[in-house]
């Protein structure tokens, strides 16, 4: 079957929708957070909430497009890293689909597990394509362990988990939040909430 | 044959749920303006609905009797399907906009390339549409920066576009001021005067008096009252189910008290009806002296 | 509690001019209703009464001090705001908890906060729905919920924006219940609307907006008795003022019992 | 949208051509161990595509925009702290600079320079409906449409939404400054709003798809034209083999 077949089959009408929203939410919540200047992104918010309300298909392609996008409307820097955005998408899936986001205390072994995922893709993209340096302030960790006496690998690993451990703990544990929060009739559209919900 | 055949038709939309729909039976005929009133929660959205297929398709409640469009059940055929023969038109305009298409022209072409209809064809008909709505200047605007009027005109110019003989409008005119509430009906006129079955859900029944050619009454789910506006919107057990009956009526009521009604004409729903049947001096003049 | 806008003008970050040399007193207890055609500056014009802005020249004192000098928060405790589209607010879980949080961003006491919710709910007929989450409950619902949010926070001056937009009859009996209510504890309550019918009857004064400049402040009999006016500013007359008009009467009613004693010799 | 509405030969293209371009200069550039020498030529290359296509000016600011930063960073953490670092080539105030990583961070930024230029002769001349277009054609889906024209139309609007949910709870006494355990409280009461209002609405815009015919079967036409031809239809194939042929000739030899 060819992708886009399984895009009909698999899809509903709901969760195409669910996704483009999803896409947008990513892109606006930096937003808030810059309102609030708290030194998180919540970039992947809505990447890991269709994870857990359409699962790991679905949840890759939200981040996926969400970085394409961003590349054709910010900068093509974004869209390098939409493997890692399909990564957390795919691993948000996953952990549902598993009962990691029962509880909250599960939530934030989940949000462990997803900077895991997150840091085995971004780490190459990061060493290969851009020699280790991305040209924001995670730099100084880098430089920092290059100092040490670490070599490049090890200090670009140290960097991208502890530049996302925090995020993404939060966006694990807001997302949780969030589909507890759904009215049941939300929720009974989405075809995996019930790894979520079901635990109340 | 009705256009619209509803026999006993109950709803819940989910299993343990009291029922939104309570053994409705109604037929709608073609070419009529209905007007559908209620208080909220009333059935009315699920009503609309039903008459579109969208129940029991995209919600998995509890659906029984029967629903036939043109002597088609709904049960039988996909949403997609029912589209040729119903259009339905939301209540928030912005949620309607397909997001497909970057400007207005193209955001009515979608259901007729999604038809396969040829390209000359499309450009003619969406053509007409924009024309028809008002809206012939703001082809090559993005659906997202209309106003909401514009957007709700733009929802409407979207399933017409397909000439669907039914359209359905479930309160479109809650988030419009007057005026673009008025200018919304005004053209649903114009098109019942074409030929086109008009089914509206609709909270002001200055409107629903002035345009519509016959209300139902829906109250807990059940179809209370159905018949001409005049005979429907007048009546004061209409109020208790959260229909407020317009000011005519009301100051006919007053006038009747005050024997300044003609006992000959029935309670007014409308300003003409209204200036018909009051018995006062209608010049300026008589009130200087 | 006397609310006074002296010469203000507001354009937006990218340019767009909002409000021009505008001057208007509300004073306590007033019942005042804001007109004007959608993106005519009201909207624009209730944020800076709260202080969610601040005027670019001019001055709005509220309580005669300047809100160039207060937090949106402080202010809150005198003006309450509400928008227009309800799940622009509710971030709560139940209906309770979402009215309790004006209240208690507010800072009362526990009791004073119980207190209030369990009058704001009654008020809005919610005491049924307390427990229910806002989002499984229907449009007209969550609204009631937001209006019921900002009465709980016993400002004295209350601002809705569009209040009457998806409520059905009954419903806006039980606004114009609160509204009484209200106006009995002296309170200021200032309207957005379009709904020139619910206006007529129920709001005394109005201020019209068009491009951002105050283009009628007064009665609101004079507004309606005044077609270019309402032309000017998007407005159908009420009905019982097409009415008068038709009936040539000398004077506009503005409801059913007023045009009846009109008529009657 | 970066997409610049101007006459060129880029703009004409068809979407495919040019993403297929984009590819081709990615794979050239990192996977077939080319020389500074045979990049700077490539770079060169993508610098004549972009003034050719008339968009240099757009593309030049941009460019500064994103290599500036990395410039900043590569070539002090590379060149002096390049675990490979054994070469000194001068030193300043005591701060040593060594060959092999000055020589690794130009080597880099280099090859991220034809990438994203490439990338940028994209963007700056594709008109989103173009690609939408071309997609919707290619993969005979209309969701993949949906799903990339959706979130580019409505993001003004749910930018929008954002202010307004921030002046609808400030108004109800909400704080957004003081402490940082302050504003991580105040987190909630701004993203619930508009995350679980977009999410409940999503029951509304599905429905407003499907009555619209959103899933309905049978074949599609287009009301906007995406002009290709057997030229590049033929260019698209060969720089794909190219695409594919050269970095493994590269790794086998």
């Amino acid at each position: 079957m060819s992708f886009s077949q399984r895009l009909k089959e698999d899809f509903t009408t709901t969760t195409i929708v669910l996704i483009a929203i999803a896409i947008v939410i990513n892109m606006t919540v930096g937003q808030v957070v810059s309102m609030l200047k708290l030194p998180i992104f919540l970039d992947s918010i809505g990447t890991v909430l269709v994870g857990l309300l359409a699962g790991p298909i679905a949840g890759g392609l939200t981040g996926l497009l969400t970085n394409l996008i961003w590349g054709m409307i910010t900068s093509p820097v974004a869209a390098a890293f939409s493997p890692v955005a399909l990564a957390i998408g795919v691993a948000a899936g996953l952990c549902a689909r598993y009962g990691l986001f029962k509880t909250w205390w599960l939530a934030i072994i989940a949000g462990v597990i997803i900077t895991f995922f997150n840091a085995v893709v971004a780490v190459p993209i990061r060493l290969y394509m851009f020699g280790g340096i991305t040209g924001s302030g995670a730099d100084f960790m880098t430089s920092y362990m290059l100092a040490l006496g670490k070599d490049l690998f090890g200090s670009v690993v140290v960097t991208v988990f502890t530049s996302n451990l925090i995020d993404k703990v939060a966006t694990a544990l807001i997302a949780w939040a969030i589909v507890k929060a759904l009215p049941e009739r939300t929720t009974d559209r989405m075809p995996q909430a019930k790894y979520v919900v079901s635990a109340a | 044959m009705p256009v619209i055949d509803i026999t006993q038709l109950s709803y819940c939309y989910r299993e343990n749920n009291p029922p939104v729909l309570q053994d409705v039976s109604l037929q709608i005929y073609s070419g009529q303006f209905v007007g559908i009133a209620g208080a909220n929660n009333s059935g009315k959205s699920t009503l609309c609905y039903a008459m579109s297929g969208v129940v029991p398709h995209l919600f998995h409640g509890k659906f029984s009797g029967n629903v036939k469009i043109n002597g088609i059940s709904t049960l039988e055929h996909t949403v997609s399907d029912i589209s040729n023969q119903v259009g339905l038109v939301l209540q928030k305009p912005d949620n309607q906009i397909s997001g497909m298409r970057f400007t207005v022209f193209e955001e009515v072409a979608l259901g007729l390339e999604n038809r396969g209809f040829e390209r000359e064809t499309i450009r003619k008909r969406v053509s007409e549409m924009l024309n028809l709505m008002e809206l012939s200047s703001h082809a090559e605007r993005s659906p997202f920066h209309l106003s909401g009027g514009q957007q709700q005109r733009l929802a409407l110019a979207s399933v017409l576009a397909v000439d669907p003989p039914v359209l359905i409008l479930d309160e479109p005119t809650t988030f419009l001021d007057p005026s673009g509430a008025f200018h919304l009906f005004s053209i649903l006129q114009k098109l019942q005067k074409e030929g086109k079955t008009i089914i509206i859900t609709e909270q002001r029944t200055d409107l629903l008096a002035a345009f519509t050619e016959r209300v139902i009454v829906l109250q807990e789910g059940r179809v209370r009252k159905d018949g001409s506006p005049q005979n429907v919107l007048t009546t004061p057990d209409i109020e208790t189910a959260g229909i407020g009956r317009t000011r005519y009526t009301k100051t006919a009521e007053l006038a009747k008290k005050n024997s300044l009604w003609q006992t000959d004409h029935a309670l007014p729903a409308t300003l003409n009806e209204t200036i018909a049947g009051l018995r006062i001096r209608k010049n300026t003049d008589d009130y200087k002296n | 509690m006397t609310i006074r806008i002296k010469n203000i003008s507001f354009s937006y970050p990218d340019g767009s001019r909002a409000l021009h040399n505008l001057s208007l007193t509300i004073e306590t207890g007033e019942c005042v209703a804001i007109t004007g055609h959608n993106g005519s500056g009201k909207t624009t014009l209730v944020k800076h009464l709260n202080g969610l802005l601040k005027p670019d020249n001019g001055d709005v004192l509220v309580n005669d001090s300047n809100t160039k000098a207060c937090k949106t928060g402080q202010l809150a405790r005198q003006v309450a705001l509400l928008f227009q589209n309800p799940d622009d607010q509710i971030c709560k879980q139940t209906v309770r908890d979402e009215i309790a949080f004006g209240p208690k961003n507010l800072g009362f006491e526990k009791d004073k906060i119980n207190l209030l919710v369990e009058v704001s709910l009654a008020l809005f007929d919610l005491v049924q729905y307390k427990n229910h989450n806002p989002h499984d409950l229907g449009y007209s619902e969550r609204k009631r919920t937001a209006m019921a949010s900002i009465v709980a926070m016993d400002s004295p001056v209350l601002i809705f924006d569009e209040p009457t937009a998806g409520l059905d009859h009954l419903e806006i009996e039980l606004l114009l219940k609160v509204f009484e209510k209200l106006q009995r504890e002296n309170k200021t309550i200032i309207v957005i609307s379009h709904d020139v019918d619910f206006i007529a009857e129920n709001m005394d004064r109005t201020i019209t907006l068009a491009n951002g400049e105050k283009i009628f402040d007064g009665p609101v009999r004079n507004l309606f008795q005044d077609d270019s006016l309402l032309a000017r500013c998007g407005l159908l007359a009420p009905q019982m003022v097409q009415l008068s008009k038709s009936c040539k009467l000398p004077s506009a009613a503005l409801s059913p019992q007023e045009f009846i004693s009109l008529v009657q010799d | 949208m970066l997409f610049i509405d101007r006459p060129g030969w880029l703009h004409k293209l068809h979407p495919f051509t040019k993403l297929v371009l984009l590819l081709l200069s990615a794979a050239l550039a990192y996977l077939t161990g080319l020389s500074i020498g045979s990049l700077s030529l490539l770079l060169a290359a993508c610098l004549l595509l972009i003034i050719s296509g008339g968009i240099f000016s757009v593309s030049a600011k941009m460019v500064i925009r994103i290599f500036l930063p990395l410039i900043l960073f590569m070539v002090p953490i590379h060149g002096l702290l390049n675990p490979a670092n054994t070469t000194e080539i001068f030193s300043f105030h005591g701060i040593v600079f060594y060959r092999e990583g000055l020589f690794f961070a130009l080597k880099t930024l280099m090859q991220l320079g034809v990438v994203i230029s490439a990338s940028l002769a994209f963007v700056f001349t594709t008109h989103p409906a173009d690609l939408i277009t071309a997609v919707s054609h290619a993969s005979g889906s209309i969701s993949i449409g949906y799903l990339l024209g959706f979130p580019l139309l409505l993001l003004e609007s749910m930018r929008e939404r954002v202010v307004t949910i921030q002046n609808a709870q400030r108004a109800r006494g909400l704080e957004i400054d003081g402490n940082i355990f302050r504003r991580f409280t105040s987190l909630g009461p701004l993203l619930f709003p508009l995350l679980i209002g977009s999410i409940v609405g999503i029951e509304q815009r599905s429905i407003a798809l499907e009555v619209r015919g959103f899933k309905i079967h049978g074949p599609k036409t287009s009301l906007r034209l995406v002009p290709d031809s057997l030229l590049q239809k033929l260019s698209r194939r060969l720089m794909l083999t190219l695409a594919v042929i050269l970095p493994m000739l590269h790794f086998f030899r």
